[in-house]
């Protein structure tokens, strides 16, 4: 956990009208590192994502990537060029596509000028999307989910298909990624195996990870460290156990 | 000068008036369906054949012709909100599209099969002019605009009173809460569209003595006039659109007096694409329905 | 979209090529088999293909519903008669002349219209048609407003000292025809493409799109622009073999016809846009039989459409592939 | 489900197929007899149909009458129709079908100017012979005759003839030199204003607005409003029959009614247009190739047969085309054959007596007619002559 943070966020600030979403939060994420988000539900987490990652623009403050100043910039720029990902709650994949197709297109990264590699001219081309295609078998075959590759995405079970945005994430050996609540919502048989690739990127890819999620037991067990948000502020910030022992968190999740 | 100004202005809030009956109908369909309505304007020309028949064929007068258009125009809205409409509850915008494209060449060649496709000469009306404040005026046109102004406060007091009403501010808020509570969305989509397309019928009834002709195709034109009000008042909006059809007729008929008649049937989408660049949701927000 | 059935084995025989070769035949020896009407009504279809495959990329695969494809078609036609009736231009320049300023014209009307959403986005793609039909009735300088332009010389060809001119119904097939497979190749290479996966990304989720690092506003505006060339190529043929333009080009009945073509025959593919033109096109003309039923019935099979096949023709062309292939 | 679902989708597709089969198999069974297979383009739908049904059964009268006398030396006509829409495209697709698939010889067709240029160039290329007998945009016989299409004739006058007719009555009977323009957004109504703004000048008088209004067009309140603010003394108008009748009720409500006439075409005539606003419409001028009134033994004649026949009276459009029937009838007749290209030579020669006079063809195929003029007067139609001008082709 030394030099410099892959994620240096200062004061990032975000309002919706009167209502200030996010107030000056700084955050760092370390090289190597998976770090946890949490805060009671209204406290900012989302808001903080989505000016993070370039869904919506901050009102202030900077988020450095890897030392470059990524403020502003738009969700897809900061994927493509800074290999900082992030997943969603909700929607997850592409329904009507089956897996391999989903991991293709997040493994595929294009940079629109030039027209041979948008189009897919030439051999080099050719066999770049080939390339993708193997890897794409290969973490589909790791996330388990090879039985049911040729169906729909939309057809699978909400687990599933976090796994294959899990899995999606990977494709282009992404530096970063900011993960969304990704337990919600999913059988408990499969936590184990989120909690199972997470590590496995971490500690097999070397990604580092941003992870909100209320699941206290997943974060106390991935995490190196924990944030804690409330009311659009950082509260705290530790190991896990200093957290679970901080009294102003206790009370800004049983008060709140 | 300034005398010329307000007799058009005055002119444009007889067009507007005629506009927005239609498009409240419109609106409010869009409200509980979400889907465009692209057959709407063919109500009106339901409406204003159910008269010219009562009249033509059974010499009834104008007043009960009026009445006659009105629930001709509700029984075929009926039977296609029965067998088409009910049907488009939570469909993909697509099928909206093409179902309703579909109903529009039913009912318009329909009406043609039936009766030609030739201009008809509408009778009865009150197209004495009268003279108001200098402005010289059919009677007819005084009761569009006396009609508009009560269909919209009875709008108002529906929506937000009666039972049928609150149940339309439901639907169109959230669908899937409706079939909780045990609103029957489908009942409320076909009632609506019944309610929006007698309307629609009620403005061509009222609009023919003054407009004279009366043919098949006259709903086409309609449709494409309602279309930007609706987008403009907000889809859904019913004030909204009122004002947006006001502002419509108006603009139409200072630019058919000071730029030209030729150029009057683009204002619409000119006005539309100029307030979307301007305002992408449109001038009266979605979310204040009703 | 499955791409990988390489590595599954075959249980019955592969039928693809030979049903590839036999459209081919078909294709090629129609004017044998049709009588000069219907060839007409496949040269209309073959026209209104172009547009459709546009359209199809902007609806089927990108997943934006636009009316706006007639007001592209009728600056092609204007932009094609134009030239061919003050410049003499030779048919392919005319061609890509079209193509050129339909698909330039798109980025100015695009870039705002695309920022609009659902509803109101597709009643701005109205509204291009509308003010499109305005100002070819009223720039009467340049487009003779509602008189139309008329006497569009047949499409000829000048390769160096060598020309020769298309003349007759026949040959016109086999022009259009040529022109009409080769936009179908040139869809093909674009939704195999990376590029057409982007494009059902964004169809499928435009948020997730972006968060995979595809920059969707620009690829919306460039298939806007794709898709609008498209229409423009379809509008200059129009005119050379209608010999006739007016401002009735633009119009909403081209949109809509587009449209159905699109959305009836299956979006999202491109067998089913070419099944469609030829089902649509050839239904309108077909129904010609009986010319006072002829919308009506027009009408209800848009319903049946909507009801029975709520998917277009795809899920049954899809049916057809898979048992062409082979399998059950 | 499944099942039956995709039953019914391949029932519908089938039967789909052989709709659009069928026209590839008909044609073989029409075989060749020794009838004149005449076709009729016409707007069957759309905003001009009205214009359409008139001229259908006035073709479908005078076949009816001919084939009821013996047809042309023993040949009957049989009529087709196909429906136009008004429009190029429609109209270029029906002529194709009357063509193609109902092998006709002869054509009369459209009404619409816009459809009759576009159909030129598709007979020309299948030698099928034209006769126009409704449009009247001076275009088309520019380019027919010596001006290159061949198969192309028109028994109708031009929008120029008609222009320098209203304007010179206007001018020098009635004294106006301030007018207004409202006519109709279609190469009819532009071309003659086009015509009427190059012979104006000639009578001293100036145009002092200029409007045209959509085809389908009903609150014409603004405009008018303009027209009484703008002291113009005469309304040019040349406009859709359909449409007169809400110009005129909108003119009494705006105050224009007796004050200022229109003059041009519209069918300002009829009786039923009339009744609409007769304070509007007094001292009307309309230049019209024919109306129900004109003063002949034939055209009382033809009005008495159409009125019996259809129980309504004839219009305009109803006439020329029976009066064209006919006309194709003589030229068969003087061609001893139904062959297209003798029939086409015969129809150049033609000298055919009209019920408004001699019809003949100049070498642009354009037949030489009067245009009748006339006026409203106490509520009804009165002839002030009938007048023809030599038309100034563009060399």
């Amino acid at each position: 956990m030394t030099g410099l943070p892959i994620l240096d966020i200062t004061g990032l600030s975000k309002s919706y009208g009167a209502i200030r979403a996010v107030d000056g939060v700084d955050l760092q994420v370390h090289r190597g590192e998976i770090c946890g988000l949490i805060g009671p539900n209204g406290s900012g987490k989302s808001t903080f994502f989505d000016c993070t990652s370039g869904l919506a623009r901050p009102n202030a403050g900077s988020v450095k990537l890897d030392g470059q100043d990524i403020t502003g910039w738009s969700l897809n720029r900061i994927a493509r060029e800074g290999r900082m990902l992030r997943s969603f709650q909700k929607t997850v994949t592409f329904g009507a596509l089956d897996i391999e197709e989903n991991l293709v297109i997040a493994g595929q990264m294009f940079t629109f000028p030039s027209v041979a590699s948008t189009f897919g001219f030439g051999a080099r081309s050719r066999a770049r999307v080939d390339g993708l295609r193997q890897r794409a078998r290969e973490l589909i075959r790791l996330s388990g989910l090879w039985d049911v590759r040729t169906q729909p995405a939309g057809n699978l079970s909400g687990g599933q298909q976090k796994l294959i945005q899990f899995a999606s994430m990977l494709m282009p050996e992404p530096k970063l990624i900011l993960l969304d609540e990704p337990m919600a919502g999913i059988n408990p048989k499969l936590i184990e195996r989120v909690v199972e690739a997470i590590r496995y990127a971490n500690e097999q890819l070397g990604v580092s990870f941003l992870v909100i999620e209320h699941n206290i037991d997943v974060i106390t067990s991935i995490c190196q460290r924990v944030a804690v948000l409330d009311q659009g502020r950082k509260l705290a910030e530790g190991t896990p156990a200093e957290i679970m022992r901080n009294q102003a968190v206790r009370e800004a999740y049983l008060g709140g | 000068m300034l005398f010329q100004i307000s007799e058009q202005i005055v002119n444009g809030i007889v067009t507007g008036a005629v506009y927005a009956l239609v498009a409240v109908g419109m609106t409010m369909i869009f409200g509980v369906l979400r889907a465009i309505n692209f057959a709407h304007g063919e109500y009106y020309m339901v409406g204003t054949f159910g008269a010219w028949v009562a009249i033509e064929y059974f010499d009834l007068p104008y007043p009960v012709a009026i009445v006659a258009g009105v629930i001709a125009t509700a029984f075929v809205a009926l039977v296609i909100g029965q067998f088409v409409m009910r049907r488009m509850v939570g469909a993909p915008a697509e099928a909206g599209v093409l179902a309703t494209l579909g109903i529009a060449l039913i009912l318009q060649n329909s009406v043609i099969l039936l009766f030609g496709g030739g201009y008809k000469f509408f009778e009865g009306g009150y197209i004495e002019p009268v003279t108001i404040l200098g402005v010289s005026l059919a009677e007819q046109r005084l009761l569009i605009i006396a009609v508009a102004v009560l269909v919209f406060f009875g709008l108002e007091l529906l929506v937000t009173y009666s039972r049928m009403g609150k149940a339309m501010r439901a639907v169109s808020q959230n669908v899937e809460c409706c079939a909780v509570v045990g609103i029957d969305v489908r009942k409320v989509v076909v009632r609506t569209f019944v309610l929006g397309a007698a309307l629609a019928g009620l403005s061509g009834v009222l609009t023919a003595p003054v407009n004279v002709s009366v043919y098949g195709g006259m709903g086409e034109l309609i449709t494409f006039k309602t279309l930007p009000i609706i987008i403009m008042g907000g889809l859904g909006n019913v004030r909204g659109t009122f004002f947006a059809a006001m502002i419509l007729g108006i603009a139409e008929s200072l630019v058919a007096t000071y730029v030209g008649l030729q150029f009057r049937d683009t204002v619409g989408f000119a006005t539309l694409m100029l307030v979307l660049m301007w305002r992408p949701h449109g001038l009266f927000s979605a979310q204040a329905r009703y | 979209m499955s791409l990988n059935e390489s590595s599954l084995p075959l249980p019955g025989r592969d039928l693809r090529l030979p049903f590839g070769l036999a459209v081919v035949v078909l294709a090629c020896c129609a004017p044998l088999l049709l009588g000069n009407y219907a060839l007409h009504a496949v040269i209309i279809s073959l026209i209104f293909l172009l547009p459709a495959h546009g359209l199809n990329l902007l609806v089927g695969y990108t997943g934006l519903l636009s009316l706006a494809q007639a007001a592209f078609f009728g600056v092609g036609a204007y932009v094609s008669a134009l030239m061919a009736v003050h410049w003499g231009t030779p048919f392919y320049v005319n061609l890509f002349g079209a193509g050129l300023v339909a698909g330039v014209l798109a980025l100015p009307l695009g870039i705002p219209a695309l920022r609009l959403r659902s509803t109101s986005f597709v009643m701005c793609t109205l509204g291009f048609v509308i003010i499109g039909q305005a100002v070819a009735k009223n720039w009467i300088s340049l487009t003779r407003g509602d008189m139309g332009l008329s006497a569009i010389p047949k499409p000829y060809f000048a390769l160096g000292p060598a020309s020769f001119a298309v003349s007759g119904t026949v040959g016109f097939y086999y022009l259009v025809l040529a022109i009409a497979a080769l936009a179908t190749f040139v869809v093909w290479l674009i939704v195999t493409s990376p590029a057409g996966r982007n494009m059902v990304a964004i169809r499928e989720n435009e948020t997730l799109a972006e968060s995979v690092g595809v920059p969707t506003w620009r690829y919306k505006l460039v298939v806007f622009m794709i898709s609008a060339t498209f229409a423009g190529f379809g509008g200059s043929v129009y005119a050379h073999y209608l010999t006739v333009v007016s401002p009735l080009t633009f119009q909403m009945s081209n949109s809509t016809l587009m449209l159905i073509i699109v959305l009836g025959g299956g979006p999202g593919t491109i067998s089913g846009v070419v099944f469609g033109s030829l089902l649509f096109v050839g239904l309108s003309e077909a129904l010609r039989i009986a010319p006072e039923l002829r919308m009506v019935a027009y009408g209800f099979c848009l319903l049946a459409l909507v009801f029975w096949f709520p998917k277009g023709f795809a899920p049954l062309i899809t049916r057809f592939w898979t048992m062409l292939r082979g399998r059950s | 489900m499944a099942n039956t679902v995709h039953r019914r989708a391949f029932c519908l597709l089938a039967s789909a197929f052989c709709l659009a089969g069928a026209p590839a198999f008909e044609t073989s069974a029409l075989a060749q007899d020794s009838s004149i297979r005449l076709g009729i383009v016409a707007p069957m739908s759309g905003p001009n149909a009205r214009y359409g049904a008139f001229s259908l059964r006035g073709a479908q009268l005078a076949a009816k009458d001919i084939n009821a006398a013996g047809g042309i030396d023993g040949r009957k006509i049989q009529v087709f129709s196909a429906d136009s829409q008004g429009t190029p495209v429609e109209g270029v697709s029906a002529t194709r079908r009357l063509i193609d698939q109902d092998k006709v010889d002869f054509l009369i067709g459209d009404v619409s100017s816009s459809v009759t240029l576009a159909m030129q160039p598709v007979v020309e290329d299948a030698g099928v012979l034209l006769i126009n007998a409704a449009s009247s945009n001076p275009k088309i016989t520019y380019a027919a005759g010596v001006g290159g299409f061949k198969w192309s004739f028109r028994n109708y006058p031009t929008d120029e003839n008609r222009a320098l007719i209203v304007a010179q009555y206007a001018a020098e009977k009635r004294g106006f030199t301030k007018f207004a323009v409202l006519s109709v957004d279609s190469d009819y109504g532009r071309s003659a204003i086009e015509f009427t703004k190059k012979y104006l000048p000639r009578f001293k008088g100036q145009i002092l607005s200029e409007d045209y209004y959509k085809e389908g067009e009903v609150d014409f309140r603004s405009v008018l409003a303009k027209i009484r603010d703008s002291g113009a003394q005469a309304i040019i108008m040349y406009g859709l029959a359909d449409t007169t009748p809400i110009v005129a009720r909108q003119m009494t409500e705006v105050g224009l009614a007796g004050k200022v006439p229109l003059i041009g075409n519209g069918e300002f005539n009829t009786e039923k247009t009339i009744k609409s606003a007769p304070k509007a419409l007094e001292g009307a001028v309309e230049a019209a190739a024919w109306l129900p009134g004109w003063d002949s033994p034939k055209s009382k004649g033809f009005v008495a047969r159409f009125t019996a026949e259809y129980r309504e009276a004839p219009n305009n459009h109803a006439y020329v085309h029976w009066e064209t029937v006919n006309l194709l009838g003589k030229a068969v007749e003087a061609a001893k054959s139904t062959d297209r290209a003798k029939v086409r030579d015969a129809l150049a020669k033609i000298k055919y007596d009209s019920a408004v006079g001699e019809v003949t063809f100049d070498d642009h195929n354009q037949a030489k007619l009067p245009m009748i003029l006339l006026q409203i007067e106490d509520g009804k139609p009165v002839v002030k002559g009938a007048y023809s001008a030599d038309i100034d082709y563009p060399r």
